[in-house]
């Protein structure tokens, strides 16, 4: 085919088929408005906790994104699972009133970031929890953990959110938080700042579990879905593997040259 | 026994501060007076330096692609080095670029030229070594760079346009070179230039990312070094002095001493739960 | 066109046009689809930029009042405006390649980030401290991983008994690559999901202003 | 002795920022802080108005009229610093969120899912019994952590043992973590080296 370029038709296939189980189960449980079986994430339960112990201390929270935060093809992913776990957040802070600090070295998720947590804040008519001098932007990543220090130090956060394409600065950050006392939540994808995290943090997100916030939060019939039709992704996965393990095995290469297509 | 349980308690809570200093001094010390531990070549680095010197015919092109900044330079400046100085010696040509985030890396490139390529004379700028610097925008760049040279680079790093270096004959996209010789975490590099257009990637970066490359390195698409100690290791190959070997010291020390840290952290902890047991 | 629309509507129709933009280029060989998306990242390029002077105008802004009311250590507000304005004078007059814009930067922005990342190594050392506790099974395993790593590594290890290097190699390439090999494909799908919801204005990232689109 | 100013400045910024830890916050600390952020942000402003300068206002003039629309939604973004106005910077956001997100699924289809799953089907080239059990230690590991993202299956029937596998799949990731965290301790060691070697250089040793 020619309006294709070759060796990316199964791929560009499978994202429309992810694309249709995604839309289909939101669709299907929107219209039957109810929330089907979730598995408990603790990770993502830890929310509702965090803000609520920073409500009680009367402190504010944090969020980082990490150094590599940025919509680049390496990092969007994560970018982009940071602000929908942060607008979340932010939105559950500013219906309590709490602070909302942010400390971001990539200009545009500053700037995306910036306008979550201001929006967040403006819909629920809480203009303590948002200040435009809370959200700083640090341009380069040492420049960015300087300011993490002071802040964690001055500001003493009762929580810290750590997601995002967190980098070498995960460590820093981590123990930053833990120092001060805060509760912290992270979650990364490259597994080698995950460790740091899981070392540091009082929460961690898994993998997946990290891109499942915004779903998993919103507790509605859509988020339900959403997780449905990532589930029968994961099951297309495993029988690619299954299957075409079990074929290899016999000889035939068939779903590794299916792949390829 | 009231006493040396105090003592077991307070092990498991020391102030951070001591542990602070203590690590200081355990890289100090080698550094004052080097131990001399050995060092053995693992399997990884063998691989990478025999591919090199395989595949690597004179004026063959060599990419050297930075993707960080100046932290990582303890761990990657021995392979980076040593590296540099084996493509010397098989007469290669060799590009260097930088697409980190800012432009710092460009020093990294600059001590690299200074103390390798500058200090030989059968080397030319322009001709057999080329530095085109900093170039924005992480993995879209990369992919344009593999298509297109000129799309990203009109001019090198020093401002003199594509057309008055004599390198840039022989340079379109990524089919002109021999192969990539990326310090830094870009999967770009994977994507694009080795799965793409099918140019050998090697990759060098701390130590700390040797897991996250480690699929693809199962999966055949990277040569990979992975920290100070396979740089170290690639240094011993080339058989030029460096940096690397003589680090090696305050590591070994510095792992044992985590190793310790951890024990002393369980400690307080792990005798309570025996008592427990034992009641 | 309603100011609902403007404000709400129109940022995501923005969205979503130049991300299918941008998916599209990559499978389908139409040159008009490949040369918009081509165009539409150096537009990202450029607006980044723009986004790097709203982040340090918000900056100067900052400590600008905070020396204005001469709130605690507002002579260090002042003094970090002075070099930040030092940095653009000297970079827009003599040009960033110019010697003293360099002697600025290399003896202050170098040694200081050099510094920061030395720190790594403090608080790796006492995150180990910390983190390592074992209570639970789960907390075993992650010890027990480590201290087969961690004994490989130190050069002593494998000295003292060659077995180490062994198991340390066999551990990272098969378990662990198993392991690593599920969470990325994990990832990869969950990324690949979140994206198109977030181009089907399914997921909320904070452009959304009013009535939310999920709960929350 | 000839020693560089820039090497003893660069020693005593590198002990001033180490002293925060070492010792306590204090006031030397917050002067590296602030002049951190000082030459940070001016560093990332003069980069950013050559940058605007030379691939937009200057092609602009030249007469590419599309390069306007760059400049225009750039512009709008600055007005996020006026609070009432601030909802004109979404659009350059949109743009940039956008084009980012359409370029992941790409690299994450093309690097994280199709070329994970092929490299998987070629371990299947078992010959000795020792490459068996490899692969299958690789597909316990595998499935089972797989299968941890399973969220929305109930636990009943035929899926009855899936928690059991989830925590199975729990102990390998552990696992990994351990392994990984071991494997930094080399890349921050040698970052603090870094500076101290320079701290003892300055001193002769």
């Amino acid at each position: 085919m020619i309006l294709f370029f070759q060796g990316r038709i199964t791929e560009f296939l499978l994202i429309l088929l992810f694309f249709a189980f995604q839309v289909f189960f939101i669709l299907q449980a929107t219209k039957k408005k109810e929330i089907g079986y979730i598995r408990h994430i603790s990770g993502l339960d830890a929310i509702g906790e965090i803000v609520g112990r920073a409500t009680e201390m009367g402190k504010p929270i944090h969020l980082s994104p990490g150094v590599y935060a940025g919509f680049g093809p390496g990092y969007a992913g994560p970018t982009v699972a940071a602000l929908s776990m942060f607008s979340h957040v932010s939105s559950l802070a500013a219906s309590k009133k709490v602070p909302v600090l942010a400390s971001v070295n990539d200009a545009a998720s500053y700037a995306a970031i910036d306008e979550a947590v201001r929006v967040a804040c403006e819909s629920v008519h809480s203009p303590e929890c948002y200040k435009s001098e809370n959200i700083q932007y640090y341009a380069y990543g040492e420049a960015l953990l300087t300011g993490v220090f002071g802040t964690m130090t001055r500001m003493k956060p009762a929580g810290n959110f750590l997601i995002g394409p967190f980098g070498w600065d995960a460590v820093v950050q981590g123990e930053l938080g833990a120092y001060a006392n805060a509760m912290q939540l992270g979650g990364t994808d490259a597994f080698a700042n995950l460790s740091m995290l899981a070392a540091t943090c009082d929460f961690l997100l898994i993998g997946e579990e990290m891109f499942a916030a915004g779903a998993y939060v919103s507790k509605d019939p859509k988020g339900a879905g959403a997780l449905r039709g990532q589930d029968l992704s994961k099951v297309v996965a495993l029988l690619f593997i299954i299957v075409g393990a079990v074929l290899w095995l016999a000889g035939n290469k068939l779903v590794f040259n299916i792949l390829g297509v | 026994m009231a006493a040396s349980e105090s003592i077991w308690d307070k092990l498991g809570n020391l102030d951070r501060r001591i542990l602070f200093w203590a690590i200081v001094l355990i890289i100090i010390i080698p550094l004052i007076h080097p131990l001399g531990l050995p060092v053995t070549v693992s399997e990884r680095v063998r691989e990478a330096y025999n591919f090199v010197e395989k595949a690597v015919k004179p004026r063959d092109i060599a990419l050297i692609d930075l993707g960080t900044g100046l932290g990582p330079m303890p761990e990657t400046m021995p392979g980076l080095l040593a590296m540099t100085r084996q493509l010397m010696r098989l007469q290669a040509r060799i590009v260097f670029t930088t697409g980190y985030i800012s432009p710092e890396a460009v020093v990294v490139i600059e001590t690299v030229m200074d103390q390798t390529l500058r200090k030989d004379p059968k080397f030319v700028y322009g001709e057999h070594y080329v530095n085109f610097g900093w170039y924005t925008g992480g993995g879209t760049a990369i992919r344009r760079l593999a298509s297109s040279w000129k799309d990203v680079f009109t001019r090198d790093w020093y401002g003199t346009p594509n057309e008055r270096l004599p390198i840039m004959k022989d340079i379109t996209g990524a089919d002109s070179f021999r192969l990539v010789w990326h310090v830094g975490p870009e999967i770009a590099w994977i994507t694009y230039w080795k799965l793409g257009k099918n140019v050998p990637v090697l990759v060098t970066y701390m130590a700390l990312n040797i897991p996250t490359y480690l699929p693809y390195y199962a999966a055949g698409d990277i040569y990979l070094l992975g920290g100070q100690r396979e740089s170290a290791e690639y240094e011993i190959l080339v058989g030029v002095p460096g940096p690397g070997v003589p680090a090696m010291d305050y590591q070994s020390l510095g792992h044992l001493f985590v190793l310790a840290v951890v024990v002393l952290g369980n400690l307080g902890h792990i005798r309570r739960k025996l008592k427990r047991g034992t009641q | 066109m309603s100011t609902r629309f403007i404000r709400r509507d129109l940022p995501y129709v923005i969205l979503a046009v130049f991300g299918i933009l941008a998916l599209l280029s990559y499978y389908i060989a139409i040159p008009a689809i490949e040369t918009m998306a081509g165009t539409s990242r150096t537009w990202v390029v450029v607006v980044g930029a723009f986004a790097v002077l709203l982040g340090a105008f918000n900056v100067v802004r900052t400590h600008i009042v905070r020396a204005y009311q001469k709130k605690k250590d507002y002579w260090l507000s002042a003094w970090l405006l002075f070099i930040y304005f030092s940095m653009i004078v000297v970079g827009l007059s003599a040009g960033t390649g110019s010697g003293q814009y360099k002697w600025m930067y290399g003896a202050m922005y170098t040694p200081l980030a050099q510094g920061v990342v030395g720190t790594l190594g403090l608080f790796l050392v006492s995150a180990a401290y910390r983190a390592f506790k074992i209570r639970t099974i789960e907390s075993l395993v992650f010890f027990l991983g480590f201290f087969l790593i961690a004994v490989r590594q130190a050069s002593i290890g494998p000295l003292l008994w060659p077995g180490f290097e062994t198991i340390g190699n066999w551990v990272t390439l098969w378990p662990s690559t198993g392991t690593m090999r599920a969470v990325t494909i994990g990832l990869a799908i969950g990324t690949v999901a979140l994206a198109l919801r977030t181009l089907a204005r399914y997921e909320r990232i904070g452009l959304e202003e009013g009535a939310m689109v999920g709960g929350g | 002795m000839n020693i560089d100013p820039l090497v003893v400045i660069g020693v005593i910024w590198s002990l001033v920022i180490l002293s925060f830890l070492l010792y306590k916050e204090n006031i030397a600390y917050r002067f590296a802080e602030y002049t951190m952020i000082g030459v940070a942000a001016g560093h990332a402003t003069v980069s950013a108005i050559y940058l605007i300068n030379g691939s937009n206002i200057t092609p602009l003039l030249r007469g590419n009229l599309l390069h306007i629309v760059p400049l225009f939604l750039g512009i709008m973004l600055l007005f996020k610093l006026k609070g009432e106005y601030a909802w004109l910077g979404r659009y350059g956001i949109a743009l940039v969120v956008g084009v980012g997100t359409g370029d992941v699924v790409r690299s994450q289809m093309a690097a994280s899912f199709i070329r994970q799953i092929t490299s998987t089907l070629e371990i299947f080239t078992i010959r000795t019994a020792e490459q068996a059990f490899n692969v299958f230690v690789f597909m316990v590991a595998m499935l089972s952590t797989i299968l941890i993202f399973i969220f929305t299956v109930r636990p009943v029937g035929a899926a009855a043992p899936l928690p059991k596998v989830q925590k199975l799949g729990r102990l390998f990731v552990m696992f990994v973590l351990g392994t990984i965290f071991a494997h930094q301790i080399m890349s921050r060691v040698a970052m603090l080296a870094g500076v101290l070697q320079r701290l003892v250089a300055l001193f002769g040793f």
